[in-house]
């Protein structure tokens, strides 16, 4: 692995606290998850891809702004590994890169109606903006 | 008695009725909340990487005004439960974050020694069933499905509230309040989130798939404790009713109508 | 001065000896100073009415009595235990050093013991009369009078007092007190951040001073022993005055070593070593370790309490591992 | 004064190619006690031998140092030697100049230096042994096994057949335990009950064996060879010796809605029962928590219709005192409860079930007769997912399952979809598995037929969520390979629940001071060497209380733990290690530190009265070690305050003498 | 004038099950170690009491190291776990008390491991022989 690979892996190791060598492939996760349909990547190919350091495909990857942060892989994992946590700290490291914003304040009176509740839109941003 | 509580952003703006039927519901039960000075948004959705903490410091500033009055929190909508209970629970596991946001905080110190309940948790713990099954007067009388959705349950080590794959928390409430609780299959599952604003298709389907199984079970009305998943299913074509569960306690308790106003 | 007073204490003993509660008294007694207070056992009301004592100089703890005591006696003991005593009382017990059924314990406040040393360093030599009251007050046989406050020459063990209240009893004699948070292990902790050789240079002046007349193994209330090692020749310690310079140091560890886990940190040993050595600093080394390595573990809080030293856990800290995480 | 010989071994040029033999023999020659020394070229051959049997006798030796390999090699050897010549064989100490000296140094100055360092260190230490003469104790003949089911059943049956008497004591009123109810075994087939109900016969007419049924041990003293135990025969409300069997009495009783614990609480039972046709032993037993008339007074029907006049209400639980010289535990396991696991909607719908429920459904006289109905509706399931790894292989950190492989999933999954597919082929059969285990013989080609050659369809991936949706299960899970999410419309579901042990193991290791791990197995005395005795010697393992076992394994565990039983009762006494721990009474305080660090239980307390040198007496409470128990690791011996326990072989005194000898 | 080259004195105390036979096995494999290392054969490493520890510096051992089974290992199952507070906290006192703390060591020797107790007496042998001579566990009042 090269060394910013491996760099790349230990930060997302470290923001995460997920220890994705714990996972023994049991699938549970992504049996587990909602959004898997609209998925490229699934939760076990996040653990996956993160212990083998191929990160650089995930960081490019839609799957990433997919994920409902539901907890339900998290609670569901008979291992601890918590996927979630591994797929949030992989989004920041996308999003955290200089320009790489999801959504500006520009984009929200086209998202938005009467009835939008403020949590929506704050939580958007703090999905999809650093 | 008193209690620190958290309205937040949405309840102050879109979801009101969640805020203003959960204050005369617990005065009606003997509860007063006192709503916390100045108190920011909580952010929406908990960050669970662990060098974010600019994000998590609204939610400590909370946790720490309710500590300075010393008195246990109450949160009403999921999403701000949600944050602020992951928040504490991070302040009191997980010594170098609470390290980091102690440096940011210009007071005493702060640990996450403050108690926090969710509304459900303060009627079914503190108040009790019982007492409010004897303060209703308008019982329900309708089949209703209690819609948990995500954050109120989990992630389970954090949340503590019920049994997540299995809660009954909300279905024992409408049970009191005179109703009869639909059990059905994806009262815990998702309803799409804040991916509704990028992917409404994608919470659209989540949202569906809730309601649907709903219906099928029998509801006649589905309550919710968060305006977010209200806005989903009701922008997902939801043909039955979609209320707060304060609205359902309120008028249970006869105090909808608020004769004072 | 004491909350409780003298004449409580021999009212209270009298009666219990009258209706027949207790065959005897273990209590303090004047000795041949004001300030040289020695434990008794009394027998009669006349005894107790003549030579009974309590003030600011009744430091001595009788858990250890109650060993060789209650053995021979007939009937019940009275004993009077102040808050730190009755940790030692349920760690004999703990240990079946005596049948707690033949003893009669009455808990008795305590605002702290004083120091003899202290006063003596403010009055100087020659003291002929004490007289403890609202303060203490001083005569010396060269005509002065001092009038010290009791709260400034409190014993070390007293200035650091870990608890007000009384773990065992069978009556309580005043208010019931705490658990404090006391700064006991902050010297321990002084000693440990000096450099090796200036901690070496402290114990050498301090342990050299040793004269082996093992006051602090007599009153110590966790040497009970029926023999002790250093009395016994096949244990290959024994001896009874250092013979060589390493022995008061193999003496002191070996000591501190047979107490720990065992030690509720009475102080007895450091009130009575006529050298002034802080031995409750090496007592107190082991139940720092204790704490933080296994846990907290109050000696004598609880009987039948399982000591660290008979206990284990399997991720235990290794001995290699004792060093590290203290920023050394 | 010892009158001490010493004994340089060259070991060829092992030991004499680096260390200066004749110097170390003059060296040592000087030594207090030394009173004779010798080198030789091999001191273990018969001719060395014959030399220090010689020396013994010649020169009236009263203790030997041997300087030679190391004692693991030799130790027994020499000591032989010396008991042949009449000296005590704890009067021998070696010192190892071999692995610890000469091959490890090379220098001969070096070498030899350390190597009389060594044998004075030895010398040192024989001048201090005592003769020391292994302890005996009588060994009661009969043993005991404490739970029913397959395991009980074969050890009670192997250590009956060579002709020991034992006991049998099953908390159940039947023995017969788990695999009475389970419906076929794997990987042959054969009907459970087809092989097991003749062994429980077997044991109901062995003269030999006792059964002590509805009943528990609830305390254990002594130690290896002579147990003392007590047995609660709990009240039945039924007197074993009148009953028949005839069952009227479970016919006729009108308490009828009883959940039936042996079908899983699948069906009801009566108030007065037996649990199944062929319980063993065949006796009534009265549940007292429905019966009326035990409730109330209000009935009293079964005691009408039983014309053998065996019902008695006021039975009362019975305690027996009986005496054993070895115990076996064979308390076997439970599934796990699923409330933690209700993502799979145990808790929401009765079509989601476990194994062991899926055996009773199963079963020919279970409550659907044998007949494949799911338990809500009765009807005929079309679709039935398994899943494995219910609970099992979960992390440390994971507060709902266990750590470990519960080993017996892989094989019974795959023989329920495989009996599945063969009775009803119209149902089709999918399995979920993270990995399919199947270490065993036939084990493999039985999974693979299920695959093959009965359709079975078996998925690599976990169910994440179970959805009960009128009247089917929506299964959501991974299909891994194909990289998607499945939604199956299933009729019911079948978890592989986690096994653990026993509840009752807990409480039992406690009084039999057995050891156990943090899930609560029962630990061996060695893992690989010694896998069916426990560390408390006189105490043995079979079955799944160690560890979890199919049937086979339980079953060669049974007898292997039989054996060991059989070896133990054939001895008249048992003759002990006599480096033991020995307790000074004078100096004892009886503070019951040496108790607590003591890992057999070998220490126990008593009052003695001392004399003391005023004519008085008085009480004191001391240690006693009970020889037999101590396997002499010496723990004690440092805990103890005041010196007063020692251990003989390695005495304080001794230990010290090495040092003082080393450091000189 | 010839000064005598310093040679440290080390007792070693070995388990009879594990270490004991790990020393045995550097021995089979001819692994070698210091000729200072003198050990002691002991049923367990619980069987040391602390003072033999203390003896053995009283009588000039320069180091003393306790080798065991592994915890979870032991043959006599919990005996280890003993040794481990008991060196533990010894180890400490005599920190406190300035004896240097490597001049004590204990370590988990298994009866497969030949080749990691020639290398710990390696090791242990030359730390200890860089300390010098033991002087203030030996000497208190009059060495300076």
């Amino acid at each position: 692995m090269s060394n910013s690979k491996k760099y790349l892996q230990e930060e997302i190791i470290r923001t995460s606290g997920v220890n994705p060598k714990k996972c023994m492939r049991c699938g549970k996760c992504s049996a587990t998850c909602p959004a898997y349909d609209e998925m490229e990547y699934h939760p076990h190919q996040f653990v996956y891809m993160v212990e083998s350091g191929n990160i650089e495909p995930l960081l490019e990857s839609d799957s990433l702004y997919r994920c409902l942060t539901c907890f339900a892989c998290v609670d569901r994992c008979p291992r601890s590994v918590e996927p979630a946590k591994l797929v949030e700290a992989v989004r920041l490291a996308a999003i955290r890169k200089q320009g790489n914003n999801r959504m500006t304040a520009n984009d929200v009176p086209e998202l938005i109606d009467d009835e939008t509740p403020q949590q929506l839109i704050v939580s958007a941003f703090r999905k999809y903006t650093k | 008695m008193k209690f620190s509580y958290f309205p937040g952003c949405t309840l102050k703006n879109k979801a009101k009725s969640l805020d203003i039927y959960a204050r005369r519901s617990a005065e009606k039960l003997g509860v007063t909340l006192e709503e916390i000075e100045n108190w920011q948004c909580c952010g929406g959705v908990f960050t669970t990487a662990k060098d974010e903490v600019a994000t998590k410091l609204s939610s400590v500033r909370i946790l720490k005004d309710a500590q300075k009055k010393q008195q246990a929190l109450v949160t009403v909508c999921s999403a701000c439960h949600n944050v602020v209970k992951q928040t504490n629970y991070a302040m009191q596991n997980d010594k170098e974050f609470a390290g980091k946001v102690n440096r940011y905080m210009s007071e005493d110190e702060y640990n996450g020694e403050t108690q926090i309940y969710h509304y459900l948790e303060l009627l079914r713990d503190v108040i009790g069933y019982d007492k409010i099954k004897e303060s209703v007067v308008n019982p329900i009388g309708k089949k209703v499905a209690a819609y948990y959705g995500c954050l109120l349950l989990r992630p389970n080590a954090v949340m503590r509230m019920d049994d997540p794959e299995n809660p009954t928390i909300i279905e024992d409430l409408i049970k009191a309040l005179g109703g009869e609780a639909v059990i059905y299959g994806y009262r815990n599952e998702c309803c799409g989130g804040y991916v509704r604003m990028e992917s409404p298709e994608l919470a659209g389907k989540k949202s569906q798939t809730v309601i649907e199984s709903a219906k099928k079970a029998g509801a006649e009305v589905i309550v919710t404790a968060c305006p977010l998943c209200k806005y989903n299913l009701e922008k997902s074509g939801c043909d039955i009713p979609v209320v707060y569960l304060t609205e359902l306690l309120a008028e249970a308790l006869g105090v909808k109508e608020d004769t004072n106003e | 001065m004491q909350k409780i007073t003298r004449d409580i204490l021999v009212e209270k003993a009298v009666s219990l000896l009258e209706n027949g509660t207790v065959c005897c008294v273990l209590g303090w007694k004047k000795g041949e100073f004001d300030y040289d207070v020695t434990p008794a056992l009394f027998e009669s009301k006349e005894e107790i009415e003549k030579d009974f004592v309590y003030d600011d100089f009744c430091g001595a703890n009788f858990s250890k009595y109650l060993v060789k005591k209650t053995i021979k006696a007939e009937g019940k003991i009275l004993v009077f235990l102040k808050p730190c005593d009755t940790y030692s009382f349920n760690q004999l017990l703990t240990e079946h050093r005596f049948d707690r059924e033949k003893v009669y314990a009455i808990g008795i406040p305590c605002e702290g013991m004083a120091d003899i040393n202290k006063i003596r360093a403010i009055a100087g030599d020659g003291i002929s009369e004490i007289k403890c009251g609202e303060k203490i007050v001083v005569d010396t046989i060269y005509g002065d009078k001092h009038e010290i406050d009791a709260k400034d020459v409190l014993l070390e063990r007293c200035i650091n007092c870990k608890s007000k209240k009384h773990v065992n009893y069978d009556e309580l004699l005043g208010d019931e007190g705490e658990v404090i948070e006391s700064n006991r292990f902050d010297e321990v902790a002084r000693l440990e951040a000096m450099t090796p050789d200036e901690r070496f240079a402290f114990w050498q002046n301090e342990l050299s001073r040793c004269i082996r007349c093992n006051a602090c193994r007599d009153v110590c209330p966790a040497c009970t022993c029926e023999k002790c090692v250093f009395d016994n020749p096949k244990s290959g310690v024994e001896n009874k005055a250092p013979a060589n310079e390493f022995e008061e140091k193999m003496f002191h560890i070996i000591r501190a070593f047979h107490v720990a886990g065992r030690c509720t940190d009475c102080g007895e040993c450091s009130r009575v070593c006529p050298q002034h050595i802080p031995l409750h600093l090496l007592n107190r080394k082991f139940i720092k370790d204790i704490d933080s390595f296994y846990g907290e573990y109050q000696a004598g809080a609880e009987v039948g309490s399982r000591a660290p030293l008979v206990n284990y856990t399997t991720n235990d800290l290794e001995p290699s591992e004792v060093f590290e995480g203290r920023g050394e | 004064m010892q009158r001490i010989g010493v004994f340089v071994c060259w070991c060829g040029s092992n030991i004499a190619g680096t260390v200066d033999v004749v110097a170390v023999a003059e060296a040592l020659k000087k030594e207090p006690g030394v009173v004779f020394s010798a080198n030789y070229q091999y001191m273990c051959s018969q001719a060395g031998q014959d030399l220090i049997k010689n020396a013994i006798k010649e020169h009236n030796l009263t203790g030997i140092v041997v300087c030679s390999c190391s004692p693991r090699m030799h130790e027994a050897t020499f000591r032989k030697t010396a008991a042949a010549a009449g000296l005590n064989p704890y009067m021998v100490e070696i010192a190892n100049i071999r692995e610890q000296c000469s091959w490890v140094h090379k220098e001969m100055p070096i070498g030899t230096e350390k190597a009389i360092i060594l044998g004075k260190a030895a010398v040192a230490k024989v001048n201090l042994n005592t003769p020391l003469v292994p302890g005996e104790s009588p060994v009661t003949k009969r043993a005991l096994v404490i739970g029913g089911g397959i395991a009980g059943i074969q050890t009670a049956l192997d250590i009956a057949d060579a002709g020991f008497e034992v006991d049998i004591v099953e908390k159940k009123p039947t023995i017969g335990g788990k695999m009475a109810q389970l419906d076929k075994t794997f990987p042959t087939l054969d009907c459970a009950a087809c092989i097991l109900t003749p062994k429980m016969v077997d044991v109901a007419q062995n003269e030999k064996i006792r059964i002590f049924s509805y009943s528990e041990v609830t305390d254990v003293k002594g130690f290896v060879g002579n147990f003392d135990v007590t047995i609660k025969k709990k009240a039945r409300y039924v007197k074993e010796e009148l009953c028949t069997g005839c069952g009227a009495c479970t016919e006729k009783c009108p308490m009828k809605k009883v959940p039936n614990d042996f079908n899983l609480n699948m069906d009801t039972k009566r108030a007065i029962y037996i649990p199944f046709a062929q319980a063993v032993p065949k006796v009534a037993t009265i549940d007292p928590d429905y019966c009326n008339m035990l409730k109330n007074g209000k009935c009293g029907v079964c005691s009408k219709v039983c014309a053998a006049g065996a019902i008695d209400y006021t039975q009362k639980d019975e305690f027996i005192e009986e005496k054993y010289g070895a115990i076996v535990v064979a308390t076997g396991f439970n599934p796990i409860s699923m409330d933690k696991f209700d993502e799979f909607a145990y808790n929401q719908s009765k079509d989601v079930i476990t194994s062991l429920e899926f055996e009773r459904l199963t079963n020919a006289a279970g409550p659907t007769a044998g007949k494949l109905l799911r338990p809500s509706d009765h009807k005929h399931p079309e679709k039935i997912v398994f899943v494995q790894c219910v609970g099992s292989r979960c992390d440390a950190c994971n507060e709902k399952g266990k750590e470990y492989c519960s080993k017996i999933c892989c094989m019974y999954t795959a023989k329920h979809a495989m009996l599945t597919r063969d009775k009803y082929p119209d149902t089709e059969v999918y399995v979920f598995y993270i990995d399919v285990r199947t270490p065993g013989k036939n084990f493999d080609e039985f999974y693979r037929r299920a695959v093959e050659e009965y359709g079975v369809h078996y998925i690599k991936g976990m169910v994440g969520k179970v959805v009960p949706e009128g009247d089917k299960l929506i299964v959501q899970a991974s299909d891994l390979l194909d990289n998607k999410q499945l939604k199956i419309e299933a009729d019911l579901v079948v978890l592989a629940a986690a096994i653990e042990p026993d509840k009752s193991a807990r409480p039992l290791a406690t009084l039999l001071t057995a050891s156990m791990d943090t899930n609560d197995f029962f630990t061996e005395a060695h893992p690989k060497l010694r896998p069916v005795e426990s560390p408390t010697a006189g105490v043995f393992l079979s079955g799944a209380c160690q560890g979890p076992k199919d049937i086979p394994e339980t079953v060669a565990q049974a007898g292997a733990a039989a054996s060991k039983v059989i070896g133990l009762l054939a001895k008249d006494k048992l003759t002990g290690n006599p480096c033991v721990a020995h307790s000074n009474e004078m100096m004892c305080n009886g503070c019951s530190s040496c108790e607590r660090v003591c890992p057999y239980g070998a220490i126990t307390y008593e009052d003695k009265e001392f004399r003391m040198p005023d004519r008085t007496t008085l009480m004191r409470r001391i240690a006693v070690v009970n020889p037999a128990v101590c396997q002499g690791c010496g723990c004690c011996t440092v805990a103890c305050p005041s010196g007063a326990m020692d251990l003989k072989g390695f005495a304080s005194e001794q230990i010290i003498a090495e040092v003082d000898a080393i450091c000189k | 004038m010839q000064v005598k080259e310093y040679k440290p004195l080390i007792v070693a105390f070995c388990c009879n099950w594990c270490s004991y036979a790990g020393a045995d096995l550097a021995g089979n494999n001819r692994l070698n170690y210091p000729a200072d290392v003198k050990i002691i054969r002991v049923p367990c490493s619980c069987r040391v009491n602390p003072m033999f520890v203390l003896r053995a510096f009283q009588r000039g051992a320069d180091g003393v190291i306790l080798c065991g089974c592994h915890p979870g290992d032991c043959h006599y199952t919990s005996g280890n776990y003993y040794t481990r507070r008991r060196m533990a906290l010894l180890f400490s006192m005599l920190d406190y008390l300035c004896i240097e703390r490597e001049r004590t060591r204990v370590e988990w020797v298994s009866a497969a491991e030949g080749a990691k107790f020639a290398a710990t007496m390696n090791d242990f042998a030359e730390k200890v022989a860089a300390l010098g001579e033991n002087k203030r566990l030996e000497d208190l009042r009059c060495k300076k």
